[in-house]
């Protein structure tokens, strides 16, 4: 064998591979990067296939579907808002080329939305220090956010997972002094910043006693049996849930199999929503109703009204809108479909609050010094300033009632605020400006 | 009667049987000998249908063998037993020669426990161990075994590949002797391919000599003996 | 054959030197034609192509079958980050040793592994892949968790910059890894030629014959193995400063892509390694031209490259299993029958 | 004790599951001599069927027929369309080599399974959803206290037993299951004895397809459903397999419920962020230990 003599030949052929996929330059812009007289292109990562992708493959195209609706009202002074969104398969390998993709061939003004801490981190040092705006990520790890020197153009899109976890530590334990409280958290960025929130609230746990962890993603695999078998052992009332949403159906199942009924379950939102909750739980044959029973009464927070309040001003306005507007495979409105618009309705936000002339370093100090001043359908005021660059400060909690809607504890909508690190927790004082007529936003 | 018509076979452009004819009569032994790379197994093979000839024509009676598939030609009477005691050595003795004649379990049935009587009254070493793993056999118990599991499918033509390989002289000798008696007793026809040609010719009717895929000598197998000058020139002694 | 390559042994000594040249001189070539995005796809390709390579020396050249590289990878990456985070060496350095640590890793692995042969070590080397990240987890504080380290090839250097002119990140990038393509690319060239390389395809073509032949099966495997997985810590360390080293970075897609891109190229073949590492780097830009260009709906145009290469590989498998390499190598016999016959001899 | 109680419960019940899936691999082994990476990606993808199925209301049983059906057809389609291809080209240089003849099966079902979740992905969206299962999951009681069993799991655990006694005495006991061992072992000498041995392997193509298929149904019931969930049981299932003894149907089973509680009491007593190290670790030592596995036979592992 030769190992050696066809090698010239499939180099060229090689070569000829790769100049099929090589896309034409794209047409050179005046100006910043990604805008033009009537576009601004921004771009997106984010698990649209793969085993990370379920819930999460909604968001781009609702996003989408808000742009679209300010494009059909002549966009943002004229421009229009292009959303180019790109699968990284929840892959940091992949992640690192899409990135590159974007930012060089798609040539986008600001990356917006992105999903995924263990993906965006393979790419916000470089993002940042080709000082292209990241703004509104998708995810609450709070290292992205509280340190702006270190990633002066990332801004998050989402409260921390420290902050939720602080407000609903502190909850449990003052109305439920007497009570063992256990925690279920997925062993990842996610669980543990979580962990470290409910720490921080005067939360203790004990490990394999009211302590119990699981490899994220392998609850759909492996199952969650030992788990909650621990917690009931150890005769756990209050268990906490720091894991997707996916987690949170098995782990009502099986402890209905295993006939373990706790005083209170308490989920992070991330892992509350419901229809992915029902979806999992009715396709086990579980039917919606009995599903609806197994959720009613949990304890959840949220920064944003529930999306079955479809009387909120802006949940109808953006329900409206994702009728009218999404293209996207699945279009059912939902907590994701919300989060896309929302996002959608900042960015909207702050390139109009920047003005005619727009720049990425304009749009970061427009973030910082503006910023917290934005609305949004949140009840929670944003965090953006110098010194932090976290979204949503505050959280309201609610139990869900039997027809799966998250409604405030006691009947009264009680926001609270408090930061990534000690802070103390306190009531929050904020009053949501109502949403325009034409559901899109004034900006001063 | 086996007929084979100018048989060629070729792996990747090279010869290695190249233009064969010669005929074996039915009852009777006819061996094929020549050295080392002469064609030998790519002969039987061929004939069994394992190897694909390119060109050329393999008769038994009246039925064309080449382009049937292996199982074809072995359901029509022609067994081989391969070269280097082919047994599958991880399964039971017993299941080994059941194996042989599991294609005419439905159509046979009684005959098939007849044919298996018969071969441990030809081997009873083999019924002795007929369950233990075929591996644990010594080398002239697999050779009784491959035989064997040849037998029970009731062939009319047996392909013998070296059956004394390996084996110790004395072993050899009772194994070529069981075929020949086999031979004579029930009519079979045997194409013996050997390397060894004095005990082959010791038993058979015909000879065929190859060398480097051609036949140089078709003769009556005492004949075969007689003549030195092949002997020297061929099998180098 | 063999005589033709004992022959020429020397001959080949500077043929290989002159390809890797060759193609490292082509790669810059193609990279001035190439906007950023695709400058750094091409350092993506020089990064895999060493990793390929890895599987090219391992299951072309001895006959074993990993589809665990991706976390033999993740050992160097891991060794190179740490080392430059924690140590503070310089990024080159810890390249060179990331080579070392994964060898090493190589060894205990492969002295477990040489006693496996076919699917035994295909699953072992399966496990390993899905073991090794959940070790970062597991030692968060060592191995960053799930988040990983942070590392990059840096800014482009002054005296490069003050030399060539401004060059972008991509650029640079490719420039850091190209000495190493070219080295690793030498490297197997001369392996496979020399006597160790004649051993290893005699155990792979025949390990009865070549156990008969005096060769020591199991050591001459550990040696592929150590060697194989040095080449792989090394593209993992390289393929880790694209921006991260953690478990998201080496999953165990990535084993199964490698492999892929060997085996559509030709396992046999170092030309067939260039092309396959091409195709699987390329081939979803190309199918995401082609979709857009058709506007599919994104529900199908999101599992086209999965697809696309899925059918590649199966069909690489079913009609030409020598791969590209193979098929080339067909079409030059043919090509020169042709010639010869046409000559008139 | 309790925490005992509960590692060994659920130790059990996830041990069957892993037993399936190495059942599953055996037989493929046994039958046609290459382990099919893409077992799971049949199953995920005959399981998805079933679900369709049931969202249109057919009943659960006979979408579980169609289940196993579509699988003996995909497992035969398999053989058909790839590997009775593959094998049959043993004359080009690259496959000339008994170490390549072994490889290039196992990259050809990766081929499969990158392929079937491709298709799952486009078909079904990669929605993640649940599977029901047919007997109601509720645990099973001593007394008032709740063992971390269910029905659901012990009907598991009668399935795999089942499956193992009906496969050894197809194996041991019928003319085909002889046929299908030898064909695996030395095709040469099978075909020799006038066994149509591509069809035999098609059918162990087909009979693995619908082992396959019955632990994809049953597996789901207790996990989730989505292209991407079922590989970690694939590689659970292999481990077991390999420990078991790859040749050994009884060995498959052994080794299944023994991968059962190593994951289950590492998850209890260290804890589950390990699993997956215990495994390779387990691995490697059983392979160190006893190559050919607890039941394996020594001879058929060429070392």
């Amino acid at each position: 064998m030769n190992l050696r003599k066809p090698l010239i030949l499939t180099v060229v052929a090689s070569a000829l591979v790769g100049s099929l996929a090589i896309s034409s330059v794209s047409t050179a812009v005046a100006g910043a990067p990604g805008v033009s007289a009537s576009e601004i292109v921004l771009g997106m990562q984010l698990p649209e296939t793969g085993p990370a992708s379920p819930g999460y493959n909604k968001v781009d195209d609702a996003a989408r579907a808000y742009f679209d609706y300010v494009n059909s009202k002549g966009g943002v002074y004229g421009r229009n808002i292009k959303l180019v969104v790109k699968d990284d398969t929840y892959k940091a390998g992949l992640t690192i080329s899409t990135a590159s993709k974007l930012i060089n061939q798609d040539k986008i003004f600001a990356f917006f939305g992105s999903i995924g801490t263990q993906t965006h981190v393979s790419v916000i040092k470089d993002i940042n220090r080709r000082k292209i705006p990241d703004i509104f990520v998708n995810s609450g790890y709070s290292s992205f956010y509280t340190d702006p020197k270190k990633y002066p153009t990332t801004f998050a899109g989402l409260g921390t997972y420290t902050v939720e976890a602080k407000i609903l530590g502190k909850y449990l334990l003052e109305k439920y002094p007497d009570k063992t409280i256990g925690v279920l958290y997925q062993s990842d960025d996610f669980g543990r910043n979580a962990l470290a929130g409910l720490a921080t609230a005067g939360l203790k746990f004990e490990a394999r006693k009211t302590s119990a962890s699981f490899i994220a993603g392998t609850q759909g695999s492996l199952g969650l049996a030992s788990q909650i078998g621990q917690l009931k052992a150890n005769g756990v009332d209050i268990v906490i849930i720091a894991a997707v949403s996916s987690a949170t159906a098995v782990a009502y199942a099986t402890a209905a199999q295993l006939g373990y009924k706790p005083t209170k379950w308490a989920v992070i939102s991330v892992g509350a929503d419901a229809t992915t909750f029902q979806t999992i739980l009715g396709s086990k044959g579980v039917p919606a109703a009995t599903s609806a029973a197994m959720l009613a009464g949990t304890i959840s927070a949220s920064h944003a009204p529930a999306p079955g309040e479809l009387d909120d001003e802006y949940i109808a306005a953006f329900k409206k809108i994702n009728d009218d507007f999404n293209k996207g495979a699945d279009t059912r409105w939902d907590n994701n479909v919300l989060q896309g618009m929302n996002a959608a309705y900042l960015a909207t936000s702050a390139l109009m609050g920047v003005g005619k002339k727009l720049t990425r370093k304009k749009l970061i100090s427009y973030l910082e010094k503006n910023g917290s001043k934005l609305s949004s359908a949140a009840f929670a005021p944003l965090g953006y300033s110098k010194n932090s660059h976290e979204a949503f400060t505050g959280f309201w909690l609610g139990e869900y009632d039997a027809s799966t809607l998250l409604v405030p504890i006691d009947g009264k909508r009680v926001v609270y605020t408090t930061d990534s690190a000690g802070g103390a927790v306190t009531v929050s004082n904020y009053k949501r400006p109502a949403i325009s007529a034409d559901a899109l936003p004034k900006v001063a | 009667m086996l007929v084979v018509t100018d048989l060629v076979t070729e792996f990747s452009s090279v010869k290695a049987l190249d233009g064969i004819t010669f005929k074996a009569k039915a009852g009777l032994i006819t061996t094929v000998i020549g050295a080392n790379g002469a064609g030998k197994s790519t002969l039987l093979r061929t004939i069994s249908g394992l190897e694909k000839p390119t060109s050329g024509s393999v008769k038994w009676f009246d039925h064309e063998l080449t382009g049937k598939s292996v199982e074809a030609i072995v359901r029509g009477g022609i067994a081989q037993v391969p070269e280097g005691h082919a047994v599958i050595s991880q399964l039971s003795v017993a299941e080994n020669i059941e194996l042989g004649g599991l294609f005419r379990k439905r159509s046979h049935k009684g005959d098939l426990v007849r044919a298996k009587r018969e071969v441990f009254e030809l081997f009873p070493i083999l019924f002795e161990r007929r369950d233990q793993q075929a591996g644990s056999l010594s080398g002239g118990e697999r050779q009784m075994l491959a035989i064997s599991r040849a037998l029970v499918s009731r062939p009319k033509l047996l392909l013998l590949d070296e059956p004394s390989l390996g084996l110790a002289p004395l072993i050899a000798a009772q194994i070529i002797n069981i075929i020949n008696e086999l031979c004579r007793s029930t009519g079979l026809t045997v194409l013996l391919v050997e390397q060894n040609a004095n005990t082959a010719l010791a038993v058979a009717d015909h000879g065929i000599l190859l060398s480097l895929g051609k036949v140089v000598a078709n003769l009556p197998a005492d004949e075969l003996i007689a003549d030195s000058s092949l002997r020297a020139a061929y099998l180098g002694y | 054959m063999s005589k033709s390559i004992s022959l020429k042994h020397k001959v080949i000594g500077r043929r290989s030197t002159l390809l890797a040249i060759l193609l490292f001189l082509f790669f810059i070539a193609l990279s001035k034609q190439f906007d950023p995005y695709n400058q750094a796809q091409l350092a993506n390709i020089a990064t895999l192509l060493i990793a390929v390579l890895s599987i090219t020396l391992l299951t072309g050249a001895s006959g074993q079958i990993s589809l665990g590289q991706g976390a033999i990878m993740a050992v160097g990456g891991y060794a190179s980050a740490l080392l430059v985070t924690r140590l503070g060496y310089s990024m080159w350095l810890s390249f060179i040793l990331a080579i070392f640590v994964s060898a090493l890793f190589g060894l205990f692995l492969g002295l477990a592994a040489a006693r496996l042969s076919g699917p035994y070590l295909a699953g072992t080397t399966l496990v390993m892949a899905l073991a090794i990240p959940s070790i970062a987890v597991r030692f968060e504080p060592f191995f960053g968790g799930d988040v990983g380290i942070n590392v990059d090839y840096g800014n482009p250097p002054r005296w490069l910059t003050s030399f060539v002119g401004k060059i972008s990140i991509e650029e640079w990038s490719l420039y850091v890894v190209l000495p190493f393509t070219a080295l690793a690319l030498f490297a197997v060239l001369n392996l496979s030629n020399t006597r160790a390389g004649r051993t290893w395809r005699a155990v792979r073509d025949n390990e009865v014959s070549a156990a008969l032949a005096g060769i020591n099966i199991g050591r001459t495997k550990v040696i592929v193995f150590v060697c194989a997985s040095g080449l792989a810590g090394l593209a993992g360390a390289l393929y880790g400063f694209r921006g991260l080293v953690g478990p998201s970075v080496y999953p165990t897609d990535l084993s199964l892509t490698l492999l892929t891109a060997a085996v559509i190229g030709g396992l046999r073949s170092i030309g067939g390694a260039i092309f396959g590492t091409f195709t699987v780097v390329f081939l979803p830009d190309l199918i995401e031209r082609i979709t857009s260009t058709f506007e599919v709906p994104g529900a199908i145009a999101n599992y086209l490259p999965g697809l696309a290469i899925g059918t590649l590989l199966l069909l690489t498998v079913i009609l030409n299993p020598s791969g590209a390499a193979g098929l080339n190598e067909r079409i030059h016999h043919r090509i020169k029958k042709t010639i010869s016959k046409s000559g008139g001899h | 004790m309790t925490s005992f109680l509960t590692a060994f419960f659920s130790g059990t019940a996830q041990g069957a599951i892993y037993a399936l899936v190495s059942l599953g691999l055996v037989l493929v082994w046994r039958g046609a001599g290459v382990v099919n990476f893409a077992q799971m990606g049949q199953a995920m993808f005959t399981t998805y069927i079933a679900s369709q199925l049931i969202q249109h209301d057919y009943s659960y049983w006979s979408a579980f027929v169609v289940a196993l059906f579509s699988g003996a057809v995909l497992g035969a389609l398999v053989d058909l369309g790839l590997m009775r291809p593959l094998t049959s080209r043993k004359n080009l240089k690259s496959l000339n080599s008994e170490s390549m003849r072994t490889a290039i099966p196992v990259i050809a079902s990766l081929g499969i399974l990158g392929i079937l979740k491709s298709l799952a992905g486009i078909f079904w969206a990669g929605e993640e959803r649940g599977f029901p299962s047919p007997i109601e999951p509720t645990a099973i009681k001593i007394g008032s206290t709740n063992l971390a069993i269910t029905g659901f799991d012990l009907f598991v655990i009668g399935v795999v037993f089942l499956a193992l006694g009906l496969t050894t005495i197809f194996f041991t006991r019928t003319g085909v299951g002889l046929a299908m061992r030898a064909s695996a072992l030395n095709p040469e000498v099978t075909r020799l004895s006038g066994i149509k041995v591509g069809s035999v392997r098609t059918l162990g193509w087909a009979i693995s397809g619908t082992v396959s298929s019955l632990a994809g149904l049953l597996v789901t019931p207790r996990t989730n459903l989505s292209p991407n969930t079922l590989d970690l049981l694939l590689i659970i299932g292999f481990t077991a397999a390999v420990v078991g003894g790859l040749t050994s149907l009884a060995g498959s089973v052994l080794g299944g419920f023994i991968l059962g509680y190593v994951i289950s009491f590492v998850s209890v007593y260290s804890a589950p962020e390990n699993v997956f190290i215990a495994i390779l670790i387990f691995l490697l030592l059983a392979l160190f230990l006893r190559p050919q596995g607890i039941l394996g036979s020594k001879e058929v592992r060429r070392v």
